[in-house]
């Protein structure tokens, strides 16, 4: 579904990427773990299309995106929740859910119900501003807000910060419920072994920008941990 | 040593200023192509130095520096607002300029290197307020000005002499407002309210510039009409009122020594050559164009007379240097720097134009020193041997503080 | 009690006057003849002219109504060769056309220099105001009549009285029935020695909001020789009740100044508060963008000529189009390069604010271009004699208030309120919910922009059209803004009244300068109280 | 060809010094100096008719520059520092420059036209019988020195006492400098003021019984002008390396952040702002004598905006661009307007547009990315990554 | 309460014997905690737009103490962290500082010298400095103006900044601009941030937010050395962290105190598995 071939990018004089290659499969659900720094957050930008790629091929559906916007690749339905959650903060929660309606394919206008059967605590504050609502509530907002674009690939990055124990298992169980029923595409980045292991399905290991291990969850072992994540 | 005589021309063409100014500009590039074409002057040919000190009255100084030093004009023709003139003067003076002032304005000044073509108050206003007076029998008198030198000065001079010729205090009321004041309603529902007090009643105007025109919509918009209460403005004329729709201000005043509208031979074929010049139809000319036109001329003829653009020798050669109107008659440069001219009070017309309603027997020589300020009774300006001062006392047979 | 009042009246004017006979009757003396008074006309110094125009009226009586109309409006022409008097309409292309002053007859066209203007001036114009006043009396419609009994009320001298009282008998009713009443009243309190009939004279005038009244009670009780004291008292009372009244209705016109006044700003800022409030670019060139439509409507008013009554109306969607595109470009070409370096917008506005600025000196010259008030714009609403309102004012504040309510209306309607918002919040993110940010921008500044060109179509109305217009907005546009709020709209409309009405309240008794001086300086500790102006955006993300 | 290498050299190492915090500020200094001195001694030592003779219009030119340049360090302190963004400058400026003004008034005594020894010309002329209270000592030089620093100190304290300590912020206080000197401009129109309305103060003799007309005077001017820019320059620069100055920097940047860490940042601001009211106050005080006029206009906030354009087109948040963009843009000016009268506007409108676009971080950036091109480091990653929008915090509100 | 009572009670407070007038007491003096107690707060209420984000909560917290605070998301936890730093005005209720400073009488500069420090739950460090500069001005010490001018950077400060340096594992980072760090480098650099004030009462907000496990146990570790010279007050969601460093443990619900007690204790509370922590934590 997504392929990302030889990527580089750079802040600056700064290189963050270094050839980085991944491939994502249709229906996957794959968490990308690395160190504080590794570039994960950077990786998703770009796949996003938020920071400009010095050189390199992202292709979506076998079609090449890498000169598309941001907004394009949100009209593919690609659905981001960034790291930091990035509410809207004088919108309405309403308002942040409205945001992602006009890039749906099905031209629905109103909210999905089902956002909020996954997440009830919206309902109840549909008028307050984004701003104002305490982090693990931003951070439902947040992908809520992904999910209203009617996503074939939902990007998460780092979605547990900050949610509160119970909030975070649900939150686990929707991402798997989307992508086991509805057969989402998940790219998941978490720190969280414990998360990591229950959601995802394949991990790939990020270190210095580049991709240095990829499998099934399954097969992460202690090894790998240690070498890739460790400090 | 110069093959070229230059002409620095100081006025602004950007900025706030440049509404009126540029005009002049125009007019002094369009006498020195027509003096060219007389074949220049002492056999050399003019040039025009043009620079724009947009409106900025420091940068007034430095551009009149540039013109004296880098570009070692001849002569000046230049500022219109009285700050600006004040601005070049030092520098003029320091480096022995000479500079044709051609707006009217407060007088009380009088200086060397500065020859002054516009009209003083005693060319403007005293002869307005006779006229309101005598013809039209005005009873009580609003004096509405913008706060600065000019007006404040008139004004003074105005409730002298109304004072002295018997109104009362309570039918004075002044009233000044900032530079570019626009909204005007609660000023005209004033002066109506004063107006409506049963005597005849008259608005003496040293609005300046762009306030004019909200003021006058404003007069009209509130039903004001030039008979119930007649506004006689001094820095209202042709160029103003071409931005102004004139249908509701038929028959408000202005007072000045010279309109467009006037007939005659020499102004017929001035006003072609300045439409033919700028290439518009329409454009329209005003007063100081015609103090510029008489302060080119008589320096062009000084300058002939004294047979060279030296300084001193043209300043001196000035003095007594007699120009034909446009306007019929003839204006003549006075000792004290300052011309004698006819004055003239027009009506607005529909078009735009003036049509003279009024006009002083002969000339009137301009006054560099008020006779109805206190401070300035004494003073007189005479720059011939031997006071040969600007502001000499004629009671202390002194010259105060001129540093020669 | 008042039709009684009224018939005592009439009966005893008309006794006082019968003995002089019918006035209409009076004024058909044998000899003169229109005609030959006309002749004389051509060439007539002003003085003359005005002697002249006494003549015709007594010999022409109402017929000669065209004419004098025609003198007023300064239309009137005579040939020079065959000194025949026409009157003429100038067209367009500096011809004129000759018609026949009567009959109405067209002539044919004329060249300047073969006619030549018969010359009124202020005096004549007033003579022929009320020459027409008189005819107008007996003649005229209801208007026409009432503005002549006005007129008439500064000098009741037994001409007029009689005309008055003629008017009277040949039956007016309401308005102008009143006035001559009050006329008559006057005339009563003037000329009887009676006590008790000047008492009651003052009884109907009390209360009358004529400036003649006032200035007759007030010439009374000042009157040092006026015996009478329980009349001088009566006065007094009436002149009290006067001022009384003229009080109320100044404090009201003082509150429509100030709203006028606050429409003007609301206006200037509107656009401000979409390009500045909303996107947060520091809008240097906003005035310009006012300029440009004020000198739209001047090209509107270039274009059709024959269109003056409409062309505000296709002024305002023109203005539109040209400010927003320009807008449009500018953001394109210029904002669009300055995402995340919002300060630095100052710096870029400022330049194009500049180059606008010179480029309109350099097409329309530096001259301010007159723009001209169609009819059903100019003049004023009367309410009463001491109270009227402009029509332009008036219909200023209400489209100020139409604007504000459409553009409020297209924010909250349409997604582009909600993406706007959005954008300005976090682009990143609004991108990456799929908004075209880019089409976002272009279309907010081209909105702001827009409405500044809309709001200089009405300032064009009031004020110069020249290169500086948009300078003297901008300072106050900001002001207002940041006072209501930055980023609320309705802080911008209550923030520009509030300054409006402050200021104008403060004018009477402070003097324009100083009255400003005083707002600014409240405004600077208004501000200290609320660091984020009237209606502030609250909560966490705020701080 | 050796010759052009050579100055290549020469060039490059000087962009790298300008790029040097310490060294760079030294050659600026460096070349101020050496400059200001080199005319004023082409001007008095040399002929007139000398090919290198600087005449005293190039003299008071410089003067002039060199005191806005003060000006928009002025801004740039408070601006580039500390992300105030005043709109409002101009009035301690012209505060400054009143000051001033008013010794030199009072120092024409009786050579005024009226010969009045108390009154000002514009007072006898307007019928002023004696001199108002505030006007009295101005007479000396070092209590109008004095006033003309305590009254723009004290207004800047107060102003920036109360709105500091109620934490006005980002653009409402930048709308508030400027109703202070839009309200301060009107005021001073006002003839009743008593400072001579529009047409100012003017018509100067001399200062400290020197000629103002003089060359040596002039020349004197100019020296003792850059003396206090490079004094105010060092003075600047000592406070925003020190770590005042990165406190401020803090400020700007996250001022709550600050305020947790204990620091009272409404002291630090206000201290920054009357730092930079004084300093504008003694460039307006420098510019009055000679320029020889100081009228309300000074006042208007599009004199202070200008500052501001003067200060992002060198580059906002270094103390030398602000110092060459007021220098450059003045020139700019000077040239344009003579050498295109009627289309200058263009030229410097398209100026301000070029390098807002082109130019993120003004001339400033363009040395820097010079410098960067001709000298980057193998090491990047030890290098102070700065990215382009660095500066640019939102000051802006929503 | 009627205004006229509640000024007779302000006024009856301010006549109390055992208390001073709140201006009469020198603004900068060291806490007193010889009852033990480092923070009172009692009866606190604060409320937005009508949403009592605090309700009636009162919390006591011992010197040299670290202790969580869990709850809910909205549950409250950072507003209350806002009204002990002073960033939020409360409606009503008492906040003391050891025995002899009221919170709520000073301003957020006031309460930081005092010795309270926090770290925010989004990272929030001064982007334009490098990572060097921005620990320097967290150093402890007097923080006025003229001392800022003329401070230098001692030998045991700069020793103190370079141990901190290598306890959050920025040493190669040092002269980076902080903008420049990743997520999880700036939560570090906010850590740093506070070891180099050493204030005494530490409100550490989600610190493991975005921290890899290893790092998370380093923290733990970082924290749990902390306690005992300071006292910490720990926001966290990270059950497993909060378990690994836990002592007492105070929940908050819907801005009051659900349960205290040890990790144990709270873990079993039926109320705090049902809005926090889920059936099978
Ligand atoms: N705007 C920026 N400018 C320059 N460098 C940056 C910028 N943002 C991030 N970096 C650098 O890029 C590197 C990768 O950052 P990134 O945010 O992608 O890391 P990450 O893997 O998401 O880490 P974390 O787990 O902490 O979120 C870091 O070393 C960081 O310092
Ligand atoms: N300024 C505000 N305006 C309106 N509501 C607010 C404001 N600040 C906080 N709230 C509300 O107060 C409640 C408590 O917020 P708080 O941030 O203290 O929660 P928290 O316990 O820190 O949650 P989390 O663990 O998710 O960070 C939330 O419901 C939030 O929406
Ligand atoms: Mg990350
Ligand atoms: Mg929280």
């Amino acid at each position: 579904m997504i392929r990302i071939e030889k990527l580089n990018q750079k802040y600056g004089g700064t290189q963050i990427l270094w050839d980085l290659d991944l491939n994502i499969e249709k229906g996957s659900c794959t968490c990308i773990m690395g160190r504080n720094g590794a570039g994960k957050t950077t990786l998703l930008k770009c796949l996003m299309g938020l920071l400009p790629a010095s050189s390199g091929r992202i292709l979506f559906d076998g079609k090449p995106i890498q000169q598309a916007a941001a907004q394009q690749r949100a009209k593919m339905s690609i659905g981001y929740v960034p790291q930091g959650r990035d509410i809207f903060p004088l919108l309405t929660v309403e308002e942040n859910l409205q945001i992602g309606l006009p890039a749906r394919s099905d031209g629905l206008k109103k909210i999905p119900e089902r956002v909020f059967e996954l997440f009830p605590v919206l309902k109840e504050m549909l008028q307050r501003r984004g701003g104002d609502l305490s982090g693990g509530q931003q951070q439902q907002l947040a992908i809520a807000r992904a999910l209203v674009i009617d996503p074939k690939v939902l990007i998460l990055d780092e979605p547990n910060e900050g949610i509160q124990p119970n909030i975070v298992r649900q939150i686990g169980d929707v991402v798997t419920q989307l992508n086991q029923e509805d057969g989402l595409t998940v790219i998941l980045v978490e720190q969280k072994l414990g998360f990591a292991r229950r959601v995802g399905r394949e991990f790939r290991l990020m270190q210095k920008g580049a991709v240095m291990a990829a499998d099934k969850m399954s097969n992460l072992n202690d090894e790998l941990i240690r070498q890739y994540l460790a400090v | 040593a110069a093959e070229t005589i230059k002409v620095g021309v100081l006025h602004s063409l950007s900025g706030t200023m440049a509404i009126s100014e540029t005009t002049l500009k125009d007019t002094v590039l369009m006498m020195v192509d027509e003096q060219n074409r007389k074949g220049g002057l002492l056999g050399k040919k003019l040039e025009a130095v043009v620079v724009d000190p947009a409106s900025d009255w420091p940068l007034f100084a430095e551009k009149a520096r540039e013109l004296l030093t880098k570009e070692e004009v001849d002569v000046i023709f230049g500022c219109w607002t009285s700050v600006s003139r004040k601005s070049v003067l030092p520098v003029v003076e320091e480096l022995n300029g000479l500079m044709f002032y051609p707006v009217q304005y407060e007088g009380e000044e009088s200086s060397k290197n500065v020859f002054y073509t516009g009209a003083s108050p005693n060319q403007q206003a005293i002869p307005a307020v006779d006229y309101l007076m005598s013809d039209l029998e005005v009873e009580r008198w609003v004096l509405a000005g913008t706060d600065y030198v000019y007006p404040r000065t008139t004004n003074k001079i105005l409730e002298a002499y109304l004072k002295a010729a018997g109104v009362a205090e309570e039918d004075i009321m002044i009233s000044y407002t900032p530079f570019g004041h626009s909204d005007w309603q609660g000023i005209v529902s004033d002066i109506k309210k004063f107006g409506g007090a049963g005597k005849k009643t008259a608005v003496v105007s040293t609005i300046n510039g762009d306030a004019n025109v909200p003021f006058y919509k404003e007069l009209g918009n509130q039903g004001v009409s030039s008979e119930d209460i007649p506004v006689v403005a001094f820095s209202v004329g042709e160029e103003e009122l071409s931005g102004i729709d004139t249908g509701p201000l038929v028959g408000h005043l202005a007072a000045w020594n010279y309109f467009q509208g006037i007939d005659s031979e020499a102004n017929e074929y001035f006003v072609e050559q300045w439409k033919a010049f700028i290439g518009d139809e329409k454009r329209v000319t005003n007063d100081p164009m015609e103090a510029t036109y008489i302060g080119f001329n008589m320096w062009a003829k000084a300058v002939e007379k004294a047979g060279t653009t030296e300084v001193d020798a043209v300043e001196q050669a000035m003095i007594g240097i007699e120009f034909p109107n446009l306007t019929g008659g003839i204006a003549k440069m006075n000792k004290n720097h300052h011309l004698s001219k006819p004055v003239f009070i027009g009506e607005i017309q529909d078009d735009g134009q003036f049509e003279v309603v009024w006009e002083t027997d002969g000339v009137v020589a301009g006054d560099a020193w008020s006779d109805f300020l206190p401070g300035s009774k004494d003073l007189i300006a005479d720059w011939t041997a031997p006071i040969k001062c600007g502001n000499y006392n004629t009671k202390s047979k002194a010259c105060s503080g001129q540093v020669q | 009690m008042n039709a009684l009042l009224h018939k005592l009246w009439s009966v005893a004017i008309v006794l006082l006057l019968l003995p002089t006979g019918s006035p209409l009757a009076q004024s058909e003396p044998a000899g003169i003849s229109a005609d030959s008074v006309l002749q004389q006309l051509p060439g007539a110094s002003l003085k003359k002219t005005g002697e002249l125009i006494g003549q015709l009226e007594q010999a022409g009586g109402a017929e000669m109504r065209p004419l004098f109309e025609v003198m007023l409006a300064g239309e009137l022409y005579f040939v020079k060769e065959s000194k025949q008097i026409i009157a003429i309409t100038k067209t367009e292309r500096r011809t004129y056309i000759g018609r026949d002053v009567f009959g109405k007859a067209a002539l044919g066209e004329f060249t300047s220099r073969e006619i030549k203007k018969i010359r009124v001036n202020n005096r004549l114009r007033s003579q022929l105001r009320e020459t027409l006043a008189r005819i107008d009396l007996l003649h005229g419609s209801k208007l026409a009549q009432k503005q002549a009994v006005l007129a008439m009320l500064d000098d009741l001298n037994d001409k007029n009285m009689r005309l008055l009282t003629t008017a009277q008998q040949s039956g007016v009713d309401g308005e102008v029935a009143r006035l001559i009443d009050l006329a008559a009243a006057m005339v009563q309190l003037r000329d009887s020695r009676v006590s008790e009939e000047r008492l009651e004279a003052i009884g109907v005038m009390s209360g009358q909001l004529e400036p003649a009244v006032r200035n007759q009670l007030q010439r009374l009780v000042n009157d040092a020789q006026e015996q009478d004291l329980a009349v001088r008292a009566a006065a007094q009372k009436a002149l009290d009740k006067i001022s009384e009244r003229i009080e109320f209705f100044g404090q009201l016109e003082q509150l429509f100044f100030g709203l006028s006044l606050g429409s003007v700003l609301l206006l200037a800022a509107i656009g401000l508060a979409i390009t500045f409030g909303v996107m947060g670019v520091i809008n240097m060139a906003h005035g310009e963008m006012i300029m440009l439509g004020a000198y739209t409507t001047y090209v509107i008013q270039q274009l059709f000529p024959g269109a003056i009554a409409y062309s505000l109306l296709i002024a305002v969607p023109a203005a539109f189009l040209v400010s927003g595109s320009v807008g449009v470009l500018i953001e394109r070409g210029v904002i669009r390069h300055l995402q995340g370096r919002p300060l630095e917008t100052i710096l870029a506005t400022f330049g194009i604010s500049l180059i606008l600025q010179q480029a309109v000196r350099s097409i329309f010259s530096p001259l301010n271009m007159q723009v001209v008030t169609p009819s059903w714009m100019s003049g004023s609403l009367v309410i009463n004699p001491v109270f009227s309102v402009t029509y332009n004012r008036l219909y200023i504040l209400l489209f100020a208030l139409a604007i504000f309510a459409a553009l409020v209306v297209v924010l909250k309607k349409s997604s582009l309120g909600l993406n706007v918002r959005a954008v300005s919040q976090n682009r990143d993110m609004a991108k990456a919910m799929g908004v075209r940010t880019e089409m976002v921008d272009a279309m907010t500044f081209g909105l702001g922009s827009g409405i500044a060109g809309v709001a200089g179509v009405a300032l064009s109305q009031l004020t110069n059209v020249g290169p500086n217009l948009g300078q003297s907005y901008i300072i106050d546009s900001f002001m207002v803004v940041v006072f209501g709020g930055v980023g609320n709209l309705l802080g911008t409309l209550v923030g520009g009244f509030s300054l409006g009405v402050a200021n104008k309240f403060l004018e009477p008794s402070m003097g324009a300068v100083l009255a400003n001086i005083i707002v600014l300086v409240g405004l600077i500790l208004f501000i200290q109280k609320r660091p984020k102006g009237l209606f502030p955006q609250r909560g966490r993300a705020a701080e | 060809m050796s010759v052009l290498n050579s100055l290549a050299q020469a060039s490059s190492r000087l962009l790298a010094a300008m790029r040097q915090p310490g060294r760079g500020t030294s050659w600026l200094v460096g070349i101020l100096l050496v400059v200001t001195l080199a005319m004023s001694a082409a001007n008095l030592l040399l002929p007139a008719d000398s090919p290198f003779y600087v005449s005293t219009y190039t003299i008071t030119l410089m003067g002039k520059y060199l005191c806005f340049a003060m000006l928009a360090m002025a801004v740039d302190i408070v601006w580039g520092y500390c992300g105030i963004l005043s709109l409002g400058h101009g009035a301690f400026f012209a505060l400054g420059g009143y000051g001033m003004g008013m010794y030199l008034m009072r120092q024409i005594g009786d050579r005024g036209v009226y010969g009045n020894p108390d009154l000002p010309d514009f007072m006898v002329f307007l019928n002023w019988q004696e001199l108002p209270w505030y006007w009295f000592g101005m007479d000396q030089f070092w209590f109008a020195i004095f006033m003309a620093l305590l009254v723009p100190g004290t207004l800047a304290f107060v102003f920036g006492w109360l709105a500091f300590r109620s934490r006005v912020t980002g653009v409402y206080l930048s709308i508030m400098t400027q109703a202070l000197t839009y309200a301060l401009m009107l005021a001073f129109f006002r003839n009743e003021m008593g400072f001579g309305g529009n047409n100012g103060l003017t018509d100067f003799k001399d200062i400290l019984g020197f000629d103002l007309q003089a060359d040596a005077t002039r020349v004197a001017l100019l020296l003792v002008t850059t003396f206090l820019v490079v004094l105010t320059f060092l003075a600047s620069r000592t406070i925003v390396q020190s770590r005042l100055g990165r406190v401020i920097v803090a400020v700007r940047d996250a001022e709550a952040r600050t305020r947790f860490l204990g620091y009272r940042t409404e002291h630090y601001k206000v201290w920054l702002f009357v730092y930079s009211a004084l300093i504008a106050a003694v460039a307006g005080m420098l510019y009055v004598p000679q320029v020889g006029i100081i009228n309300p206009g000074e006042f208007s906030p599009l004199n202070s905006i200008e500052v501001v354009v003067w200060v992002a087109v060198g580059g906002r948040g270094t103390l030398y661009g602000a110092i060459v963009g007021a220098l450059l843009v003045n020139y700019a000016k000077t040239r344009f307007t003579a050498l295109m009268p009627d289309a200058w506007l263009f030229a410097l409108g398209a100026l301000f547009v070029i390098v807002t676009v082109y130019l993120p971080r003004g001339l400033a950036g363009l040395f820097g990315r010079a410098t960067e091109l001709m000298y980057r480091r193998p090491d990047t990653g030890k290098d102070k990554t700065t990215r382009d929008d660095g500066l640019s915090v939102a000051e802006v509100g929503a | 309460m009627s205004p006229i009572n509640h000024f007779a009670g302000q006024a009856r407070e301010l006549m109390r014997r055992d208390t001073t007038w709140p201006f009469l007491v020198t603004r900068r003096r060291p806490v007193d905690v010889s009852k033990d107690i480092i923070l009172y707060l009692e009866e606190l209420n604060v409320s937005f737009d009508g949403f009592k984000a605090l309700n009636n909560l009162n919390l006591y917290v011992n010197d040299g103490e670290l202790r969580c605070l869990i709850g809910a998301n909205g549950a409250g936890k950072t507003t209350l962290m806002d009204v002990i730093t002073g960033k939020t005005a409360c409606d009503s209720g008492s906040a003391w500082f050891g025995q002899n400073i009221d919170l709520l009488a000073h301003d957020e500069a006031e309460i930081a010298g005092l010795g309270i420090g926090r770290k925010f739950q989004k990272p929030t460090v001064f982007e334009a400095h490098t990572v060097f500069d921005n620990l320097e001005l967290s150093l402890r010490g007097y923080r006025g103006v003229w001392r800022a001018l003329t401070a230098k950077l001692s030998g045991p400060e700069r020793d103190r900044i370079e141990e901190v340096l290598s306890v959050i594992g920025l040493e190669d980072a040092r002269y980076q601009s902080a903008g420049a760090l990743s997520h999880g480098q700036k939560q570090w650099l906010e850590i740093g941030m506070l070891l180099a004030a050493e204030p005494r009462l530490l409100l550490v907000d989600e610190p493991v937010a975005g921290m890899t496990a290893e790092e998370t146990e380093r923290t733990a570790e970082l924290l749990i050395s902390l306690a005992g010279k300071h006292t910490v007050i720990v926001v966290e969601h990270d059950m497993e962290f909060v378990r690994s460093i836990a002592r007492t443990v105070t929940v908050l619900h819907q801005g009051a105190v659900l349960a205290e007690g040890t990790m144990d204790q709270v873990q079993n509370n039926r109320d705090v598995i049902e809005v926090y922590l889920g059936e099978d934590a």
